[in-house]
């Protein structure tokens, strides 16, 4: 599934800066969301593992926002 | 609140970013990326998104649009060999339906060069008086000089607060 | 901070569908900390960064370890 | 246990570990990025990495070599023409600290052709009877016909098991 238009994806060496500097970012663990869809845009991926990609992203806010809760919760406990 | 400072490279985004954040001019290069800060401006506090301008990279201004509540339009005042491009790319962007709510607050910068293009001349160029369904206002402003951003911020914080 | 060769980066489409293969696995989650270096040495990431994508991966790895270890043992005093 | 398959594109790699984890031979594409699997063979679980192998990403092969455990280098028999870039990719793989530990197992694949060389003529061209410090073994083996696999993984598990 190589894309016909890959080889003039990256003709500007600014898109290629441009993608480290968001991808940097997303590794770094900020922004995941919006990084995300840049880098999926910027890459083109296929529609179905961008679709994937988001969801994920999605998900990761709900499990670190009710680990956050269960972590907050229980230190509470201890402390009282 | 969530807010982006779009327009073409060279406008002065990020010179207006971080005069409204530090207050101060900074020495800037072209944003190949974008840069994010904290703006608290009344009492209210903003997430301020510059993103990068030229060419290549302007298709990606709509990864970041979704939740924004308002966009900070910066036009080069002096540049009337690209208004037609500026106007383009407003339109496109206002075409999106994620910024169907956002206010739109249009900054006609570098006032402080003699060639400047009159508000009411750039507002004309850009389309804006033919806009439907949009809340928006033209401001003069010279970040270098630091003149117009605070009547324009304030509109801003006033126009937002009365759409909650 | 371009890179001279940045240019001549992407010559291979080969190399982009690498890239999005391995940038899919990493943000899918998967094996992240090998992705990360194979990312980081396509994209020739700066030294400083992919030091620092580097040491996130592995503080990564102990919070979630750590953070499953608390909700395990908070799991297991409510079922006693 | 953390084994990698590698070798030149087209030697039978990604057909070797469908082999090893499902015994069935898949219809394979050529492989732009890698296959991990888990495959357990005598009670033991590895992890075993099919990279790509074409030219274009064989630099990236040093990216997956940390905390490695053997090595299974795959040679198509019969490709006498690149046998001589064989030698130069196997030659700087080994030379790498991370993988100063691993264990070398070359698979002498596609034996069920004519005019495929035999493994003394692929050690001597591989120039493995001069390395140093290293266990290995070469294996004659067809992917296809599912021939001289279970020879080649008997010996790697005692080697692996012998070395801890
Ligand atoms: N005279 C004058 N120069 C300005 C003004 N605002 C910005 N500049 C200058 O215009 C140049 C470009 O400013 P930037 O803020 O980097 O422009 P930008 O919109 O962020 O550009 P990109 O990052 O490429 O999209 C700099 O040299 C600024 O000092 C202004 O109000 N008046
Ligand atoms: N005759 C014969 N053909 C084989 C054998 N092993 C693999 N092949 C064929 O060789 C071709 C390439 O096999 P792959 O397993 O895709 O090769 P690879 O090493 O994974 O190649 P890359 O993914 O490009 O690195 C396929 O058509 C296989 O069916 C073998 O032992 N004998
Ligand atoms: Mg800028
Ligand atoms: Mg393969």
């Amino acid at each position: 599934n190589l894309h016909h238009n890959d080889v003039s994806l990256f003709e500007e060496p600014t898109e290629i800066e441009y993608l480290r500097k968001v991808l940097f970012e997303y590794m770094m663990g900020r922004e995941t969301k919006t990084m995300a869809k840049v880098i999926t845009t910027v890459l083109k991926f296929p529609a179905d593992q961008t679709q994937k990609i988001l969801e994920r992203e999605d998900a990761r806010a709900v499990v670190s926002y009710v680990s956050k809760s269960i972590l907050a919760t229980t230190i509470l406990k201890i402390l009282s | 609140m969530r807010i982006l400072i779009l327009g073409l490279d060279g406008a002065g985004k990020t010179t207006i970013l971080y005069r409204l954040q530090v207050g101060e001019v900074v020495t800037t290069i072209p944003t190949i990326g974008f840069n994010v800060e904290t703006v608290t401006y009344k009492n209210l506090k903003f997430q301020v998104w510059d993103l990068g301008g030229q060419t290549s990279i302007r298709p990606y201004w709509r990864c970041y649009y979704s939740n924004t509540d308002a966009v900070i339009y910066v036009v080069d005042s002096c540049d009337r060999d690209r208004i037609g491009t500026s106007k383009s790319e407003l339109v496109a962007m206002l075409e999106e339906e994620e910024l169907k709510k956002a206010i739109l607050v249009v900054f006609a910068n570098k006032q402080d060069m003699e060639q400047a293009m009159t508000p009411t001349e750039m507002a004309n160029a850009l389309g804006l008086p033919a806009l439907k369904d949009r809340k928006w206002q033209i401001f003069k402003t010279s970040a270098t000089k630091g003149t117009g951003l605070d009547e324009a911020m304030e509109w801003l914080v006033e126009a937002l607060k009365s759409r909650q």
